[in-house]
């Protein structure tokens, strides 16, 4: 089952849209700066539809089957959402509209900027960053424009803990910070002691998830934020895993002083295969000042105009970053969030944590005695097996996501965190059914046997996909990186 | 709850198996203090609630299918013709994330190669990757990429003062924490004149095709000047204007970047747009965000994987080169669909009813007294227009009339007060340009 | 021609394959003086300007969702989850045909079987079609069985004048060229005293539930009759009332049908819709209309195929049971959607809040002056009020109010005139009932 | 890949819906009446959108590939008109409001009935019936209605070609007339002496398909006529086929009184798996007042209030033969139909019907010498095959359908018409490339070389779907037609 390539149906002449006839008299077109070639694909709209169709048939997805990937929080995207954002209220608004003409999309920014609030427990929020990195991007900067503002210009470091996720200390690094990696304990936690001798005048911040990438809450973190306060750092927090919490214990309330959010994570916005998400930020007060815009505002009436309603405006922070993208940030995004947020409600927000939580150390407690469980702890959302099962030495973790899939199952994460050997990193998610989950750990179970019995059947894995394994180096080697004629 | 299936029976069981009484006892580890605390929040909404409630929100925007929209300045209203839409709202692929398990990823590996490959005929590059936030990070990122690609030694950053405001903001923004400085804002200068600022210690000489005023900026020699100056020219390009114009790599350029939200993509109050980013294979591993190459199976059929990774986060930490994890795949699969519906005549088509119906709008108005057209160089889809009145004074009177009028120059540009920056598309008619001339005369 | 892929060099080659110069000479043996006449018509749309068409047609339509409606008589305004659209337009679903070819149509084929699983489910019945064309050719369709089933030696239909009068006129117009009378057009009876009127000429009886005019009428002892003078009873069942109420099949019906739409189908101005019919096992050879089945493969797995064909139009021409070939099949889609995702509980609790927004209403209308509440048996979400105006008055003067009145039943039952037949679903808040009590008053 | 039954993933407890909270007081339910039991599934929403994903993907259909299903017209179905019938002007609009609120409907049915008339050459049009089946049934009677109401009611037997669809006689027996069956002439047309023979005082009409589903034209179209017409009787056109003509020739201009069309076929609505479809039928001057209603029609302001517009009404024929279904008609087919012919104009339906003509002609030259093809002449939009391969005697054309799966092709329409034996009926219409069509021929030459040396190939086919060939004897002896626990 493969699919020729777009370029490879095409035929001179053919082309799939019917363009309007031109209603005015031709101009005169600058000969100097015309193009002679336009080596673009001509298909018919028919055959347009069936290639992307037959794509389509080729991915694994949330709709097709259990997406078990850790750290993306691969949960059902309800298909209202879909629907409220292509409104054409909110489809077809152009983002230079005068305010006035657009107060609904600034009161669904408002009031999304009011949940995430009440969420997290922080002052203020803003919805600018297109997704997580970019949130940790711009909550890094407010770090060092906080300090810089107090003419504190020596804090150069940033502690990171050797679990994080790679964005951390790219975005550290993108501000100018160096990065200082911290060590993990024996149960999974940061290291008290490492932290502690890494603390001094020169620590601009922390960035620390909490649920880790271990799914392991850290015990310490009231502790934690007290040495990193201590020594005048900002701790930062980065929000992938909240759906492990949300609902249940707000992130300001441990000692974070900003985080982001992952809309496309935690309020189940669709992760598009690779995007687009949304990855709002929030701040202590302290920090507000410092949020990149536009924020929204609203202009509550006085007694005698009070039947104007309420007036929404967009507003740049006085001692702003500035900004971090054009427009008002990823809205599309923003709206299927709010949704969710707003058809949920706090109840509904809190019994997602909780069976996020369920599900996870449900499969945890049936995969640990077969797989090495190098925390054993009462995991969060996620937890992270070791692929290393003893007496299948040939095995690796590899192999056993390639034979996942032989069983309908999008394998988890593997090979992150860095820290646990041959990591399998899994997050079913709060949508997945008990049924669902005997499955996929039922499966797990007979991978667990065939490494042991027939290992070539995990090393020739995957049998049934569309295409066999791919050669990923030979792809790195000889790099084609787009179709030649 | 229904997008949890735990039925009471579900719960007991499973609660057993692991072995505790409560799922609240799952929190343990929490401080105990901090636990649940009491949120004030609305009560949740049913579905049809949640839909009128939405409903009745957007239908507090003014959407610009009811009105006639002359209003562009990097976010454009074209027409998206209905396969894009069926196409990305197919769920495995907006239901899918990034592909980084290829067997069962193909379709959107594939639909990536096929759009790196289209952006890159385009734009004349050799690699492009998918993709960026946006056209303003894109802008960022190639900054940052020069930056890098010259070991982090040049420390100046010229750019055009044409380029987009917005663009322009967010690059700043985004070289706070590096060493470079931006010049150039000098909005006497054109493409040429600028040139005389780039010198041996300048990583980067960043222009717009067309510049934020719409015109098409003479590109003759800026590669030659560029590169004997040993750095790196970055072209900020609209794509449709590329189905009727020179593709900035003709003309020398080392990066080419972009927004591509009028590739498809719906106005949505401005996101989630994509930032398109091409530049030659020299620097691929320079480059940020994500590439999609061919490679084959172990049965030797065609297929594709996500490549070159060691230039990620993911791999490379701190030494990436660049944050980006999450990106617009689904924005950059309709802008795919898009240019493969349009296609090689189709791009093109289009793009010359912009610039004919645009330079028909710049003639009708030139001849009205009290207005003038201040754009002489040769434009696309938008032009400046010097008003009567402030702009905004007159986009009210013009909204009246149930028309959108252009951007205020003036926001950006203090000596372009009173200058409208005016854009017109396919979907304005004659008959839309015909009302809106007819306006100005009334309004001036 | 975006549907049409040839290119001249295709066309070109094609003919030369086929051995003639011009596509013209492919239709040699049109009658040449007929051929290529000349048509009046208006020139092509393109797309945008198509779309642009439409939605100017519509919008010159009052559509139900900017309005609080409570009009129903037959065709419901329920809420649509947004799964149903969302299954129901993906094209593997609507650009297929009939699932003729077993091997790959289990997608329509496992639907469709499920389909008839619910509707036997709500039915009480032990067979079901996939379908007929809406609610009135089924209603239609079921006495000509009962005519077949009686070997067509029975003459006379009792139908009951509270059956929907476009499913009576049908039914009228279906046996036209058919040996049978229908009789029961008296509306002063109700079910049980219409009963007398079957004897043994009779070939069936049919009855509306909830009938016309939204009551429940008292079904006991109505199968022992009819049975007793030989004769089938057909039962005309609104499927959301099933969630609540017994099914027909307890009190014995022989043949159940019904209106479809409220399950999942939008307004749509009348159609498409579906009709669902059900009957008694024993009856499955004389049934209309497609049939899936459970089978299995060659290699023992489960799957479905049409089934007992040989009652249909392609195999048994003009000895089969009815001419049904193309049926509603997308729209039996959408019912099993909704059906599924309401599921027990839901339907039930749907059918609840209907009826207790419907008794809500009619209490608040009965407090008010020149306004009587006729409805004396239980009814579900429909009732009957007498005005103290013609009610297409009265629905006027609800439109100034943005409220669409109810169903005039003077239209249909002279007698009736000034009587209102209101409908209330879950979309009706509270506040849309007090504004519709309010101005009733002011309106009075 | 089977996937179980939604009954079977039903668990109690669990539903998809969320339903608004009651917002008034309770009424007392009527006890007698209320049921206890209800059996249907109980799922969640992820797991029900999954279930349908997942079986949507074991059908074929036009947008994954090839369909040359003869006498089905499964062209390509726009996506513009799926967009356009759910505007939510149409899509929300309810039959029963008034005249005045609907304009918008009624004009697009207005529209339509006139694009058809032009098409057609037909004085009237009426779009209630839902099906081309329905069409016929509502043709007939009006056949029925012409000659009493002309007080002829000796007219009792309607004439039928033997090559005719199962619907005309189906539809003609519902109106109570005797059938007729004509024989086909050598050439593939209607025998003309037979016809003669057959026609007296008690022809009430013929039904009659052309091009018809040989897919030939018959010939002697306008003799046929004037030998119907001569002894009294009407001429029915069955317009299934009028995608080889559309644009070309109008079907009164051959002779027709009558004639209903298949929306879902030439117009290109989308055949939803086996519907909706819409049926309507066009009709001569003589006819037009039987007509079934509500048929559209429009009242000119005069000069003085020229500018309240145009206002369309629904109108009841003065002799109609009274409604055949409920409402106006599938208005959401009608919708899509109008806009596909606004959308192409004449120009482009001649194109439609011209190059679904070349595209049949293409196939059945690649075909012939490999395939018997009972008629030798220059076809339609359609052509008849047989599957009796010289040389492959033990294999019949279901085995050839079944084999064409594994090509991945639908297979042509099959053993139909009755009047070729082992019938292939290939219409490959007009949306086709070149490269699909020779990729079919290619394939169909394949298997009749595989007929020959690797019989068994056929009859084990298919070997690639999802289930392999179906057992459908044994689902109608033992019929079980609904899930049971
Ligand atoms: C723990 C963690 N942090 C940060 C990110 C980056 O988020 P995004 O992909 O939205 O940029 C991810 C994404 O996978 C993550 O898992
Ligand atoms: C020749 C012919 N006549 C009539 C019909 C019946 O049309 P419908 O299925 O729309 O009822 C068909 C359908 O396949 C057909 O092919």
């Amino acid at each position: 089952m493969t699919e020729p390539l777009i370029f490879e149906i095409s035929r001179p002449g053919r082309c799939a849209a019917s363009l309007p006839e031109l209603d005015v008299p031709e101009a005169r077109l600058p000969q100097a700066f015309l193009r002679n070639d336009l080596p673009l694909p001509e298909v018919s709209e028919p055959d347009l539809v069936r290639h992307y169709v037959r794509l389509s048939h080729l991915n694994h997805a949330v709709d097709t089957g259990f997406y078990p990937l850790g750290s993306c929080t691969m949960k059902y995207n309800p298909k209202i959402n879909e629907v409220i954002s292509r409104l054409e209220g909110f489809a077809a608004v152009h983002p230079y509209q005068p305010a006035h003409m657009v107060q609904g999309c600034l009161y669904v920014m408002y009031v999304l900027q009011g949940l995430l609030q009440e969420i997290s427990g922080f002052a203020a929020i803003s919805l600018q960053p297109a997704a997580g990195a970019h949130g940790e991007f711009t909550g890094m900067l407010m770090v060092r424009a906080y300090h810089r503002d107090r003419g504190d210009l020596g804090r150069t470091k940033v502690l990171v803990p050797d679990s994080a996720h790679g964005t951390n200390p790219a975005s550290t690094a993108m501000c100018g910070f160096e990065v200082v990696e911290i060590r993990s304990d024996a149960r999974g936690n940061v290291d008290l002691e490492d932290l502690k001798a890494h603390c001094d005048e020169h620590v601009a911040g922390m960035m620390l998830t909490n649920p880790n990438t271990l799914g392991l809450f850290d015990e310490n973190i009231l502790e934690i934020a007290k040495i990193v306060h201590g020594c005048g750092g900002l701790l930062y927090g980065d929000g992938a895993n909240l759906n492990a919490i949300v609902g249940v214990v707000r992130p300001a309330d441990l000692g974070f002083d900003i985080m982001h959010f992952n809309l496309h994570k935690t309020f189940s916005t669709p992760h598009g295969g690779g995007g687009p998400g949304a990855g709002p930020v929030g701040v202590t007060k302290a920090l507000a000042d410092y949020l990149p815009g536009p924020i929204v505002r609203v202009e509550i009436p006085d007694e005698e105009s009070l039947d104007e309603g309420l007036y929404f405006y967009p507003f740049m922070p006085p001692k702003s970053i500035g900004r971090v993208k054009a427009f008002y940030g990823n809205f599309g995004v923003l709206v299927r969030a709010c949704a969710y947020i707003l058809h949920l409600g706090i109840e509904g927000l809190r019994q997602v944590a909780e069976h996020a939580v369920l599900n996870a150390n449900y499969l945890r407690v049936r995969l640990q005695d077969t797989y090495p469980l190098p925390y054993k702890r009462t995991c969060m959302h996620e937890f992270v097996l070791s692929g290393k099962i003893p007496g299948a030495e040939g095995v690796r973790t590899i192999d056993i996501a390639k034979r996942l899939m032989d069983f309908g199952f999008h394998p988890p994460t593997i090979y992150f965190p860095l820290i646990v050997p041959e990591a399998l990193m899994i997050e079913p998610t709060e949508t997945e059914s008990l049924e669902t989950l005997d499955a996929f750990a039922d499966a797990m179970l007979q991978i667990a046997e065939e490494a042991r019995t027939q290992p070539e059947l995990l090393h020739n894995a995957p049998h049934t996909t569309p295409l066999r394994r791919l050669d990923d180096v030979r792809a790195a080697r000889e790099p084609k990186l787009r179709w030649q004629p | 709850m229904p997008y949890i299936p735990h039925s009471d029976a579900d719960r007991a069981a499973m609660l057993d198996a692991i072995g505790v009484k409560h799922i609240k006892n799952l929190f343990a580890d929490v401080p105990a203090k901090v636990l649940y605390p009491k949120f004030k929040f609305p009560p949740p909404l049913d579905e049809q609630t949640l839909l009128e409630h939405f409903r009745f929100a957007s239908d507090n925007n003014a959407n610009v299918n009811d009105y006639m929209c002359f209003l562009g300045a990097g976010a454009y209203r074209h027409f998206i013709p209905s396969v894009v839409d069926h196409i990305v709202s197919r769920s495995e692929f907006y239901t899918a994330y990034t592909p980084y398990q290829p067997e069962i990823s193909q379709g959107t590996l594939q639909a990536i190669f096929e759009y790196q490959s289209m952006i890159c005929a385009l734009t004349g590059m050799e690699v492009a990757n998918a993709s960026h936030y946006d056209g303003a990070t894109a802008v960022a990122e190639a900054v940052v990429m020069a930056y890098n690609v010259l070991r982090k030694k040049r420390n100046k950053v010229v750019m055009s003062p044409f380029v987009h405001p917005e663009y322009r903001a967010t690059t700043r923004t985004y070289v706070q924490g590096l060493d470079l400085e931006i010049v150039g804002d000098d909005t006497r200068q054109d493409a040429q004149s600028l040139l005389s600022l780039v010198d041996e210690e300048t990583a980067c000489f960043v222009t717009q095709f067309p510049n934020f005023l719409g015109e098409l900026e003479d590109f003759r020699g800026i590669a030659e000047h560029v590169h004997d100056k040993g750095a790196l020219w970055v072209v900020v390009a609209d794509p449709i204007a590329l189905g009727l114009f020179k593709a900035p790599g003709d003309y020398g350029a080392d990066i080419v970047v972009g927004e591509g939200q009028p590739l498809g993509n719906p106005l949505s109050f401005g996101g989630p747009y994509l930032g398109f980013f091409a530049t030659r294979e020299q620097y691929v591993h320079k480059m940020a965000g994500r590439l999609v190459g061919e490679t084959v199976d172990a049965e030797g059929k065609r297929g594709f994987v996500l490549t070159l990774s060691a230039r990620e986060q993911h791999i490379r930490r701190e030494r990436a080169t660049s944050n980006i994890c999450s990106n617009e795949a689904l924005n950059a699969l309709a802008a795919a669909v898009y240019l493969a519906a349009l296609g090689k005549c189709g791009l093109r088509q289009l793009a010359e009813i912009c610039y004919h119906k645009a330079h028909y709008l710049a003639r009708e108005i030139s001849k009205l007294r009290h207005y003038e057209v201040v754009t002489t160089k040769p434009f696309f889809r938008e032009f400046v227009v010097r008003c009567p009145k402030p702009v905004a004074e007159m986009n009210e009177a013009l909204l009246e009339r149930d028309i959108i009028g252009g951007y205020d120059l003036g926001r950006d540009y203090p000596e372009m007060a009173n200058h409208m920056l005016v854009c017109v598309t396919e979907r304005n008619s004659r008959l839309e340009i015909d009302t809106l001339v007819r306006a100005l005369k009334e309004v001036s």
